[in-house]
C-alpha cells in the first residue's frame, strides 16, 4: 500500500505540471521498472518511460520495426522516429498504446500505467507548436 | 459487466470487492475500456462473437496477494487465467482460453531477486521481462548472458513455461530446460517450492533441479496446475569469443548429409550455437539475417532476380528437380547453406570450425565462407551490426516480419504460428515440404515455395510458419479453418505441434491421442485432484475442469 | 508364506494364481528360497526383523503382462514394488520399502528396441543394463556412446528414474532421457512427450510434446511403472584428453572451483570431475600421521608445508575434455590460462585417447566409465572386508566455501557421533550434475546388528545436520527415504502434500511402491501433524 | 528366522564336498562361458577395475581370477551366486536363471580334477 501511495503521489504531481515539463524531476519509480535501469538519473520521466517502453521498437538504429513501419508509411513526410515528431497529439498516442495498430499490440495498465502513459504523451508532444 | 460462466452477478460483485481488498482497488480492472486491454492483440477471432475475452483483470504485487486472489476465486468458483508479461503474441497474448475468466496479471511482480555471477544463475518473478533482466545485468556489469527469444519483452518465466526457445548454447536456448527451481501457488492457494527449494534452508535451489522425490516442475509448463511465482534460470557465462562460418552445398539432395553432419557436430558440442539453415538458390534467408534485411530495405527473400530461376522454382513446386540442380551448378549458387556459430575460447572456436569443415568436406562440391569473429564483449559498433539474440541481447526486430515496411506496404494485424516438430533429418524436411505444399494447394493457401525448419531444439526441427491475422473476419475464418486442417495433416504424418494459441489448443491436444487419449485423461485426473473447483486457466492446453467436461459431454 | 499387509491369505493365494496365469507359473516366485533372492544384499537391517522382505516376486515379460499384473494387484489391493535390474546397491537393491510387498521384477523386459546413430538415441526396456546396450552398440558397430552409471549392471531406465549420474557429457541420466511409456496404477498404458501422438516420428527427438510435461513425475516416485524410455546418446567423439590442475594452498579452493564452474557452464568441460586432495591418499604416511597426532591437529600452514615438501598441491581437479583432438588441446590450453591466475598452480597433461579406442589402451583406464565403457570397478570402494554400503549423498553448492564448510560440518558431526575420520574427511565432491557438487559418503554395512543400528542412527543424524545447512540428499536408500523427505518441508511439507494428493488421485488403492521417497498411499499415511 | 536359514544353507554348502558328477558336455561349458562373460567377468575378470578379482587377491587367493580356479565346487558357486558374499550381492533368477547358473558352474569347474 505504501508503494501504491507513493506512485499515486508521483502521478498526481506529474499531472499538475505536465504541460510545462520540468527539466529535473525526481524519478522515484517503484512499480514497473524497479528492476531495470533508468537511462540516467535526473532525466525527465517521459523520456525515461519512452526509452524503457517504446524505444526497443520505435528507437534509432537497426532492428526497430516500429521505426521501419513509420518510414514505410510516411516515406519521410514526417520523421520515422516518434520522438522527433511534432504533430502527435496526446489523445492519439494514448489511442495507439491502448488499442494497438497493425502488429503493434495493446499495452495493459500493468505494463504502462496511465501515469506513465501521460508522461510518454507529454514527452512526445514536448516540441509541438502551441 | 461481463460475468464469468456459471457465476452469479452478486457473487462476482462480492469477489471483485474481495479482490480489491487483496490487491488494492486500482489493480482490479473491471471497466470495459480496461478489460479490453487484455484482448489478444493478434486474435484470429478479433471482432467475432466468440473472441476469447476476459471479464476482469486482477494484478497482484506479490505471492501473498496471489494466494489471496486464488482463495477468493475458489470461494466463488471464479475461473482465473494467469499471464506473466502477456506478450506471447502469436500464441495467445494476455487473453484467456475460457471467455469470461478473470485474468490474473502478474506483470507487477517484476522483481529480480538474485543474479549470481559466479554460479551463473538468476531468480526472478513472472513480470520480469528479458529487457529487464538484461538491463539489470548490464547495469551491474556482470559477465553473464541471458538466452532471449525473438521478442525481448517476453517473460523468462512465461516463455519457459510455454517452452519457448532462443539462440545460444543448446542447454540455454531450450528455455524450460534451462530453468532450475520453482515457487508455485497451487489451486488451493498454498505456496509450494520445488526441487531443492522445498528444503527450508536450501543452498542450491538454483543449482540442482530435481531435489528429492518426484520432479514435478514439468507439470507447471503448458498447463493449468498452478501459478508460478518465482523461477530460477541458468545463465550462460559471457564467452571469450564468437566465431561463425557458413557451409554451402550445391545440390538438392545434399541437404541430407548436411543435416546428418550437423547433428553429429551439434550433438558432440563441436558447434554450440543455433545452426542457421538457408537456401541461396531458393532465396530462403537465414533466421539471423531475416530481420536485418528489412533494415536494408530489401525483402527477406534473397535470390537472384532472374526469370529463368523464377520459372524453374515455380515448375519444381517445392520438389526436387534436376533443372534446378543444374542451374545452381551452372551459376555457382549454393542450393543449401548452414551457418554455424561457435561460442568459446578463440583457439577452440577456430579448431572446432576447422574440424567442422573437415567433416563437411565429405560432401562433393561443398564450399565454406568465413563469417564473423568477435572477441567478446562486443564493441558498441558491433552490437548494432549483429543479430542481437545470438549475443544474448533482447530485441524486437523480429516484428519486422509483420510490420509495415518497404516490401510489406499493407501490414497484417498480427500472426499465428503453426509450429510442428519434425525429425532432424533432410528427408523429413523434404517430406514436410511435399506434404504441406500439397495441403496448401488443396486449401487454396498462398505458400512459400519451400520452407526450412528452425533449430531451436538440439535434437528436433520445428517446421514453423506464420499465418497472418488481418482485419477481415472472413479471411481470418478461412485461415483458422485451414490451420485446423493442417494440424490434422501434420498429425497424420506423425508431426505434432509444440505450442499453440488458445484457439487451437483443444484441436492439438486431441491429436496426442495414444491409447484413447491416455495422456489427456491423466492430466484430467491430476487436474481434478489438485484443482477440484477448476479455477485455474480452464481449457489451457486442452485441459478442462470436470464441470466443463461434463457440461460438454 | 508372508502376506502383504491387509491382504487375506485366500485373496493372496487367488492373486498368485492370477499372476501365474498372467506371466507364466515359472515367473512367479513364492518359495522362501526364491524370494530371498530379492533381499537387499546391502540391507542396513541385516539379521533384524525390520528387514523388508517381499512376500513374492512376479516377473512379466512385456507391457501387456505388466498391465495384467497391475490390474490383479488392484483387485486384491496388493502392494507392488517395481524394480528394473534391481542393482542400485547402496540405495535399496531389489527389496521393497514396505515388507511383504510383491516385487514386480522387470529384468526380463530387456529388449533394445532401437538405436539410431544418425540422430543419436536409443529406446529400451527397463531390464536393459548398461552392459547390454554397450554390447549391442559394439556388435552393431554403431558410433555412439552410452553414459554408464558407475556400476555397469544397472538399468538405463532404473538409474534414470532414480536420477543417477555418470561421467560423460550425457551424465545427467534423467535429463538425457527423451520419451516414456508408462503403465499407470489403473493398468492403463500411456506414452509421454511426442509418444502421445500415434505414429509419432520424434518420440526420441523432442521431449516435451504438448501440454504439461509429466515425465519428472515418474522419477523417484510411485505414480507409474516405466516400461519404455528413450535416451539421447553422445556420438563417439574424435578424442578425449584430461588435464590436472593442482593448487598449493587450502584457500585456493575458492578460485579453483570458480574456474571449474565457469568452464562447466561454458560447455568447455563436459564431463564429471572431482575435487581431490593428496591428504586423502596419504593417510598411511608416517609424517602426516605424526602431524595429525599433534594436540589440536595440524595447522593449515603445516599441512601446506608438508605437501609442498612432497611437491604436491593441496587440491587438484582432473578436467575431462571431449571432442576433436585439436579442440581438446585448445580447450586445455584455455583452461590453463584461466587457472594461471592462481599463484603456484601447476598443470599436468594426461594421455590423449582417440576413438574408437585401441583395446590395448583399455587397461589404462582405471574407470572406463568416463569414456562410455561400463564397468564394475566402483565396487572396489568397499575394500575387501566390506559387506556392502549405503550412500549418504547430499548436494552442496559448487563453491570452494561450501566445500570447506561441508567438510567442517560433517567432520564435527562425525566426531560427535564417535566415528573415525580422515584428515579431510571426505573424498572429492563431484560434478556428476552440471551446476552443483554431489558429495558421496559410503556408510559401511556389516552383518552386525548393533553396528548397523548405530550406523542408521548416525545416518539419520547426518541427514538432519545437512538439511540444517541447506544441503539435501539427491537420493537415498529405502531405509531413509522418509527421513529425507521430511527435510524437504518448505511451508509445512507442501511438496509432499502435493505428491500425496496426486498419489491418491492416480493410485486410489495405493498399490504402487508404497512409501517410495516418503510418499504413502492414504490408507498407510500417518495422521498428519 | 530367515537369517538362521541362510546361515544353515551356507554351512551346508561348505560342508558338502563336491559330489562325483558326470562330466558336463562341451555345449554346457560354452554356454557357461558366455553367461560368465556377461554376469561374472565385469567383477571377476582380468585387468584393472575388477573388484571381485581384487578382493580375492587381497585375501591371498591364488589364482584370484575365478576362471583359472580348479578348486571350486558346483554347490559353492551356486551358494555365492544365490546368497552373495561380502559386498557381492545375490542374483535373482530373472538375472541368472537356474539353467544359466548350472552352465556357469559347469564352466568354472571344467578343469577340476575328478
Amino acid at each position: 500500500m505504501k508503494k501504491l501511495g507513493a506512485c499515486l503521489v508521483v502521478a498526481l504531481a506529474f499531472f499538475l505540471v505536465a504541460t510545462a515539463l520540468p527539466a529535473q524531476e525526481a524519478v522515484s519509480r517503484s512499480s514497473a521498472w524497479t528492476t531495470s535501469t533508468t537511462p540516467s538519473q535526473g532525466e525527465p520521466r517521459g523520456y525515461v518511460q519512452y526509452t524503457n517502453d517504446c524505444s526497443m521498437c520505435h528507437g534509432e538504429g537497426v532492428g526497430k520495426p516500429g521505426t521501419l513501419a513509420l518510414q514505410a508509411k510516411y516515406k519521410g513526410a514526417v520523421p520515422a522516429l516518434l520522438d522527433k515528431r511534432t504533430d502527435l497529439t496526446q489523445a492519439l498516442i494514448k489511442q495507439y498504446v491502448r488499442n494497438g495498430i497493425s502488429i503493434m499490440p495493446i499495452f495493459r495498465k500493468t505494463e504502462i500505467s496511465d501515469a506513465d502513459l501521460d508522461a510518454i504523451a507529454a514527452y512526445l508532444t514536448r516540441n509541438n507548436k502551441p | 459487466m461481463r460475468v464469468p460462466p456459471g457465476v452469479s452477478a452478486s457473487d462476482f460483485a462480492e469477489a471483485i470487492k474481495q479482490f480489491q481488498e487483496a490487491v488494492g482497488k486500482e489493480w482490479v480492472f473491471t471497466s470495459a475500456e480496461d478489460v479490453a486491454l487484455y484482448r489478444d492483440a493478434y486474435s484470429p477471432l478479433m471482432g467475432e462473437p466468440n473472441e476469447l475475452v476476459a471479464s476482469a483483470a486482477v494484478a497482484p504485487d506479490g505471492v501473498e496477494q496471489v494466494q489471496k486472489v486464488v482463495k477468493i476465486a475458489n470461494r466463488y468458483k471464479i475461473p482465473i487465467y494467469p499471464v506473466s508479461t502477456g506478450k506471447n503474441l502469436g500464441y495467445g497474448g494476455s487473453a484467456p482460453v475460457l471467455s469470461g475468466s478473470v485474468v490474473l496479471d502478474l506483470k507487477r511482480m517484476n522483481r529480480i531477486l538474485e543474479v549470481n555471477e559466479r554460479n551463473a544463475y538468476a531468480l526472478v518473478e513472472p513480470g520480469v521481462s528479458y529487457f529487464d533482466l538484461y538491463r539489470y545485468i548490464q547495469e551491474k556489469g556482470l559477465k553473464l548472458w541471458v538466452d532471449v527469444p525473438d521478442p525481448g519483452w517476453g517473460s523468462p518465466i512465461g516463455n519457459s513455461l510455454d517452452r519457448g526457445g532462443g539462440y545460444l548454447m543448446p542447454q540455454y536456448r531450450n528455455h524450460f530446460d534451462s530453468h532450475c527451481g520453482m515457487e508455485v501457488v497451487l489451486a488451493n492457494g498454498e505456496v509450494m517450492r520445488t526441487g531443492m527449494g522445498a528444503l527450508p534452508a536450501a543452498q542450491t535451489w538454483q543449482e540442482y533441479k530435481s531435489g528429492f522425490g518426484p520432479w514435478i516442475d514439468g507439470m507447471f509448463s503448458q498447463s493449468n496446475f498452478g501459478v508460478v511465482t518465482k523461477m530460477g534460470f541458468w545463465l550462460m557465462p559471457e564467452p571469450d569469443a564468437y566465431l561463425s562460418g557458413t557451409v554451402i552445398v550445391p545440390r538438392h539432395d545434399d541437404l541430407i548429409p548436411l543435416v546428418n553432419t550437423l547433428n553429429y557436430l551439434e550433438n558432440t558440442r563441436v558447434t554450440n550455437g543455433m545452426p542457421d539453415l538457408a537456401s541461396p538458390l531458393l532465396g530462403i534467408p537465414m533466421l539471423s539475417e531475416f530481420a536485418a534485411r528489412f533494415d536494408q530495405g530489401a525483402t527477406p527473400f534473397d535470390r537472384p532476380q532472374d526469370a529463368e530461376l523464377t520459372a524453374l522454382i515455380a515448375k519444381a513446386g517445392g520438389n526436387m528437380s534436376p533443372e534446378l540442380d543444374d542451374y545452381a551448378q551452372k551459376k555457382g549458387i549454393g542450393y543449401w547453406s548452414c551457418k554455424l556459430s561457435f561460442y568459446g575460447a578463440t583457439k577452440a572456436n577456430a579448431a572446432n570450425w576447422a574440424y567442422a569443415k573437415e567433416k563437411f568436406s565429405a560432401i562433393p562440391g561443398v564450399k565454406f565462407e568465413e563469417g564473423d569473429v568477435y572477441k567478446l564483449p562486443l564493441t558498441a559498433e558491433q552490437r548494432e551490426k549483429v543479430h542481437k539474440p545470438q549475443f544474448g541481447i533482447p530485441s524486437l526486430a523480429m516484428f519486422s516480419i509483420g510490420a509495415r515496411s518497404a516490401m510489406n506496404p499493407e501490414p497484417s494485424t498480427g500472426h499465428m504460428w503453426f509450429s510442428p516438430i519434425i525429425p532432424r533429418t533432410g528427408e523429413a524436411i523434404f517430406e514436410a515440404n511435399r506434404v504441406f505444399a500439397q495441403a496448401a494447394k488443396e486449401l487454396g493457401l498462398p505458400f512459400l515455395n519451400f520452407n526450412l525448419p528452425s533449430t531451436y531444439w538440439e535434437r528436433a526441427f520445428i517446421f514453423i510458419f506464420a499465418f497472418p491475422v488481418v482485419k477481415d473476419i472472413e479471411t481470418n475464418k478461412k485461415n483458422v479453418a485451414s490451420f485446423r486442417k493442417l494440424i490434422q495433416v501434420a498429425a497424420d504424418h506423425g508431426w505434432g505441434e509444440y505450442r499453440t494459441a488458445p484457439v487451437f489448443q483443444d484441436a492439438i491436444m486431441n491429436t496426442y491421442s495414444f491409447n484413447n487419449h491416455a495422456l489427456l485423461h491423466f492430466h484430467e485426473t491430476v487436474k481434478d485432484a489438485i484443482d477440484p473447483n477448476g479455477i485455474l486457466s480452464a481449457g489451457r492446453y486442452g485441459i478442462w475442469p470436470k464441470h466443463v467436461r461434463e457440461a460438454k459431454s | 508364506m508372508r502376506l502383504p499387509p491387509g491382504v487375506s491369505s485366500a485373496d493372496f493365494a487367488d492373486a498368485i494364481k492370477q499372476f501365474q496365469d498372467a506371466v507364466g507359473k515359472e515367473w512367479v516366485f513364492t518359495s522362501d528360497e526364491d524370494v530371498d533372492l530379492y533381499r537387499d544384499s546391502y540391507s542396513p537391517f541385516w539379521h533384524e526383523d525390520e528387514e523388508p522382505i517381499p512376500s513374492a516376486a512376479v516377473a512379466p515379460d512385456g507391457v501387456e503382462q505388466v498391465q495384467a499384473v497391475v490390474k490383479i494387484a488392484n483387485k486384491y489391493k496388493i502392494p507392488l514394488w517395481t524394480i528394473s535390474t534391481g542393482k542400485n546397491l547402496g540405495y535399496g537393491g531389489s527389496a521393497p520399502l514396505l515388507g511383504s510387498s510383491v516385487v514386480l521384477d522387470l529384468k526380463r523386459m530387456d529388449r533394445i528396441l532401437e538405436v539410431n546413430d544418425k540422430n543419436h538415441y536409443a529406446l529400451v526396456e527397463p531390464g536393459v543394463s548398461y552392459f547390454d546396450l554397450y554390447r549391442y552398440i559394439q556388435d552393431n558397430n554403431l558410433k555412439v556412446w552410452i553414459d554408464p552409471a558407475d556400476p555397469g549392471w544397472g538399468s538405463l531406465i532404473g538409474n534414470a528414474v532414480d536420477r543417477g549420474g555418470g561421467r560423460t557429457p550425457m551424465r545427467d541420466h534423467f535429463d538425457a532421457h527423451c520419451g516414456m511409456e508408462v503403465v499407470l496404477p489403473n493398468g492403463e498404458v500411456m506414452r509421454t512427450g511426442m509418444g502421445a501422438l500415434p505414429g509419432s516420428k520424434t518420440w526420441q527427438q523432442y521431449r516435451y510434446g504438448f501440454g504439461p510435461y509429466v515425465n519428472g513425475m515418474f522419477s523417484q516416485s510411485n505414480l507409474g511403472i516405466v516400461t519404455k524410455m528413450g535416451f539421447w546418446l553422445f556420438p563417439e567423439p574424435e578424442a578425449y584428453l584430461t588435464g590436472t590442475v593442482s593448487v598449493p594452498k587450502r584457500d585456493d579452493l575458492g578460485p579453483l572451483v570458480a574456474g571449474l564452474a565457469y568452464l562447466m557452464n561454458s560447455s568447455i568441460v563436459l564431463g564429471t570431475t572431482s575435487v581431490a586432495s593428496p591428504l586423502n591418499f596419504l593417510r598411511g604416511d608416517a609424517e602426516l600421521a605424526a602431524l595429525r597426532a599433534k594436540p589440536g591437529g595440524p595447522s593449515t600452514q603445516e599441512l601446506e608445508h608438508y605437501l609442498q615438501e612432497k611437491n604436491m598441491g593441496y587440491w587438484s581437479i582432473e578436467l575431462p575434455f571431449y571432442g576433436p583432438a585439436k579442440v581438446v588441446a585448445a580447450q586445455w590450453e584455455y583452461a590453463k590460462e584461466k587457472f594461471s591466475g592462481i599463484e603456484g598452480a601447476t598443470f599436468k597433461e594426461g594421455t590423449l585417447h582417440r576413438f574408437p579406442v585401441d583395446p590395448k589402451e583399455l587397461p589404462q583406464f582405471q574407470n572406463s566409465v568416463a569414456v562410455g565403457i561400463p564397468s564394475l570397478s566402483v565396487f572396489g570402494v568397499g575394500g575387501t572386508r566390506s559387506e556392502g554400503h549405503v550412500w549418504f549423498s547430499p548436494i552442496v553448492p559448487m563453491t570452494g566455501e561450501a566445500v570447506l564448510e561441508a567438510q567442517q560440518v560433517f567432520a564435527d558431526a562425525y566426531k560427535e557421533m564417535g566415528m573415525s575420520i580422515g584428515p579431510l574427511f571426505f573424498l572429492g565432491p563431484a560434478s556428476n550434475y552440471p551446476r552443483c557438487f554431489l558429495v558421496l559418503f559410503g556408510f559401511p554395512i556389516e552383518h552386525d546388528v548393533e553396528k548397523n543400528k548405530k550406523n542408521r542412527e548416525n545416518f539419520k543424524r547426518l541427514i538432519k545436520v545437512a538439511a540444517e545447512h541447506g544441503w539435501g540428499e539427491y537420493r537415498t536408500h529405502t531405509a531413509f527415504m522418509e527421513t529425507v523427505m521430511d527435510t524437504y518441508s518448505f511451508n509445512n511439507h507442501a511438496l509432499r502434500r502435493f505428491h500425496e494428493t496426486v498419489k491418491d488421485a492416480l493410485d486410489p488403492n495405493g498399490i504402487l511402491s508404497p512409501g517410495k521417497c516418503g510418499i504413502w498411499p492414504k490408507s498407510m499415511r500417518k495422521a498428519s501433524a | 528366522m530367515k537369517n538362521a536359514r541362510v546361515g544353515l544353507l551356507l554351512a551346508l554348502s561348505l560342508m558338502i564336498t563336491a559330489p562325483a558328477f558326470a562330466a558336463p558336455d562341451q555345449d554346457q561349458i560354452e554356454k557357461g562361458h558366455k553367461v560368465y562373460d556377461k554376469w561374472c567377468f565385469p567383477c571377476h575378470g582380468t585387468g584393472l577395475g575388477k573388484p571381485g578379482t581384487d578382493s580375492l587377491a587381497a585375501r591371498g587367493q591364488k589364482p584370484a581370477v575365478l576362471e583359472e580356479r580348479t578348486d571350486l565346487t558346483v554347490p559353492a558357486i551356486k551358494t555365492f551366486v544365490r546368497h552373495g558374499v561380502l559386498f557381492m550381492p545375490m542374483f535373482r533368477k530373472t538375472e541368472v536363471s537356474d539353467a544359466d547358473l548350472d552352465a556357469i558352474a559347469a564352466y568354472l569347474t571344467r578343469n577340476n580334477k575328478p
